[in-house]
């Protein structure tokens, strides 16, 4: 706030200060003129110049004058009043941009070989990319395992002590968490797997064969261990 | 809409200027209905809506009505069934009350009309006030470059455990069948520890290092070796606790010694 | 509002008094939030709810405490804080209306029928169809209220609880920032009307049976005070 500017000063501005132009009008005093420009300012679509403000404001006023005080009057505020070329406009303060985002996040399934390398990490860790390539038959896209290193579901395990000391992955207690998994030895064995029906070349009936991407994926999870309870314990 | 009788000035019109009231009149836009007109009719009275005389104003909108027959106006429906209504009313406020007859008094039909009249007045001046009100975009703005809010879109993938079951089972089963067993062979469990120690911790009268009682063969492979050597010390450490056994290290990384307890520790 | 709040009280509230609720970090000082708030609410054309600010301040802000004072602050500026239904908006002072440039998207006109049967949906909400053809004493064209609907100056509200269980009709935020109204409760004359008993639904003498009458009325007057609690109280 422009601390020095005293409704005294101000009318001794806007009825001494300003030169007697030969009008029937007088000038309304500047804090009024500074309300003004402030209104003029805000509404604006586009910046705003001195000419303009003076042909929009009442006869007599003197909007450059008003200007400095209303500037003064924003100084620190979360509104600043800025000069754009010849033109002025109000602006939020460069400091409080973050405000002015939102964020959204959005979930999205993760994809098969982000499945399928995890899948991997989990059951085998620690594991070196070597042999998750080798149990995959593919490749390992570095895309991949840094989405993953990304999510925390997997972090750097030790170097195994073979040629090239390779690092290996292990998964984390996000992944865990994420799960429901005490740790990693209580996912379900091949056995299981097949216990459930999970490795049928045919799919049971009712569920959607493997492979096919499904929002319903999510309920057969809750209809497995409803109708199987013991499925995921030892 | 004038305040004085509609039909009065009429009459002093030219035809075609009549014509062109009468269209107004019976236009619906123009008079918003039977209450509308009413209301207009009863202008005329110069009093206070409050003390308007129903009776004198049913007897304007029958001429009004009658008049309008006269014209050869046609008057929409419901007009008509206002005339009707107010005819009735008429009646019954001329009428001395008939004991037998049911239903609402004259003055009580009377008085609910007088408060539907007001309440549409009301409702005018309250629209009037309303539509004088300050107002945004003529009176009063907005912010003229409002901000656009940014969105940044975070995305967080998902999966779920049968997502992963899914996608092992698929990945073992692709090429050549190979149940999944957690390497067992390699596992040497506590259990299998305990036994083994069990049969053979009643020939160690003296300190022996565990590592002594690690089955045959499991030396040699790390990973044998490792798994056989923690379900040793994990077996030692419940003999231990069960009071069968002493267990003793002289110092860190030292080698772990058992020795049975016998008939002169009780001494 | 606390209107007796100075500002040096502004900065012991943001010091101390600020209890410290249970979060990790710090709120920023009240000083700081109402400069969030002020770049919030500049920056947005439409009226932003406290929680809206609440959500967009940093953790543990109190925005509706921030508000307090940056409305104190632009009292008597150019640009007014004012409170639209439960949200917040800065708006040109309206006696600086003068000064604008006229929004070339002037309203459509809006008819006779528009406008009576928008101020009776405003005085009387919530409101049926045959509760505003009572009271116009005439139909009410399908157009007027689409019109009115699509203006958002109207919605639909709650089903009134009598026989049909018919629509009814409220007013908008959208209605209240046009007619820089705070709330319903602040539409001119309101309380006059209120007094005169002309807000009142007084259904034609003998039109309705006797039995079904007193039922219907209690369910009308419940459907009133809970369906608009804020509205209609003093």
């Amino acid at each position: 706030m422009s601390d020095d500017v005293t409704p005294v000063e101000e009318d001794t501005v806007a009825q001494g200060g300003h030169a007697p132009e030969e009008s029937l009008f007088e000038a309304p005093p500047l804090a009024e003129q500074e309300r003004m420009c402030e209104a003029i300012l805000f509404a604006s679509a586009e910046p705003v110049s001195v000419r303009e403000l003076n042909d929009r404001m009442p006869h007599g006023a003197d909007a450059a004058e008003a200007l400095v005080h209303l500037r003064k009057r924003y100084e620190g505020r979360g509104v600043h009043v800025v000069k754009v070329g010849d033109a002025w406009a109000m602006r939020t303060a460069p400091d409080l941009g973050f405000l002015m985002q939102k964020e959204t996040v959005e979930t999205r399934k993760l994809s098969r070989a982000a499945i399928e390398t995890l899948a991997i990490i989990a059951y085998h860790q620690p594991v070196t990319r070597a042999e998750i390539e080798e149990i995959r038959g593919v490749s390992v896209s570095r895309g991949t395992v840094d989405q993953l290193l990304e999510m925390e579901w997997i972090r750097f395990g030790r170097r195994k002590m073979t040629p090239g000391r390779p690092v290996t992955f292990v998964v984390t207690p996000v992944f865990l968490d994420h799960f429901g998994l005490a740790s990693a030895r209580d996912l379900p064995g091949l056995k299981e797997l097949r216990a459930a029906g999970l490795l049928e070349n045919r799919p049971p009936p009712g569920t959607i064969p493997l492979g096919v991407k499904s929002d319903e994926e999510e309920d057969e999870v809750l209809d497995l261990s409803d109708g199987q309870p013991e499925l995921f314990e030892d | 809409m004038a305040d004085t009788d509609l039909f009065e000035d009429m009459e002093k019109m030219s035809v075609a200027e009549r014509m062109a009231a009468e269209a107004l009149i019976v236009d619906v836009d123009g008079f918003e209905g039977p209450l509308d007109l009413l209301l207009t009719l009863s202008r005329t009275q110069k009093v206070d809506l409050r003390k308007i005389s129903i009776l004198d104003l049913a007897q304007q909108y029958l001429n009004f009505v009658e008049r309008a027959k006269r014209l050869r106006l046609e008057l929409a429906a419901d007009y008509l069934v206002m005339a009707a209504w107010l005819a009735f009313l008429k009646s019954r406020l001329l009428l001395p009350p008939d004991p037998t007859e049911e239903g609402p008094s004259g003055e009580e039909l009377a008085a609910h009309l007088a408060f539907q009249l007001e309440r549409l007045q009301a409702m005018r001046d309250a629209a009037a006030k309303l539509m004088a009100q300050n107002r945004l975009g003529r009176d009063f703005f907005a912010r003229g470059v409002p901000e656009k809010m940014e969105r940044v879109r975070r995305v967080t993938y998902t999966a779920t455990l049968l997502d992963l079951m899914q996608g092992y089972a698929r990945l073992r089963t692709r090429d050549e069948f190979r149940p999944f067993i957690m390497d067992r062979d390699s596992v040497f469990t506590m259990e299998e520890a305990l036994e083994r120690m069990r049969g053979l911790i009643g020939f160690a009268g003296t300190w022996t290092d565990i590592l002594s009682y690690l089955p045959d063969g499991w030396e040699n492979d790390p990973k044998k070796r490792r798994s056989a050597t923690a379900a040793t010390f994990a077996a030692s450490l419940e003999l231990a606790k069960e009071g069968k056994v002493f267990i003793r290290q002289s110092e860190t990384f030292a080698p772990i010694e058992v020795r049975k307890r016998d008939g002169r520790d009780e001494r």
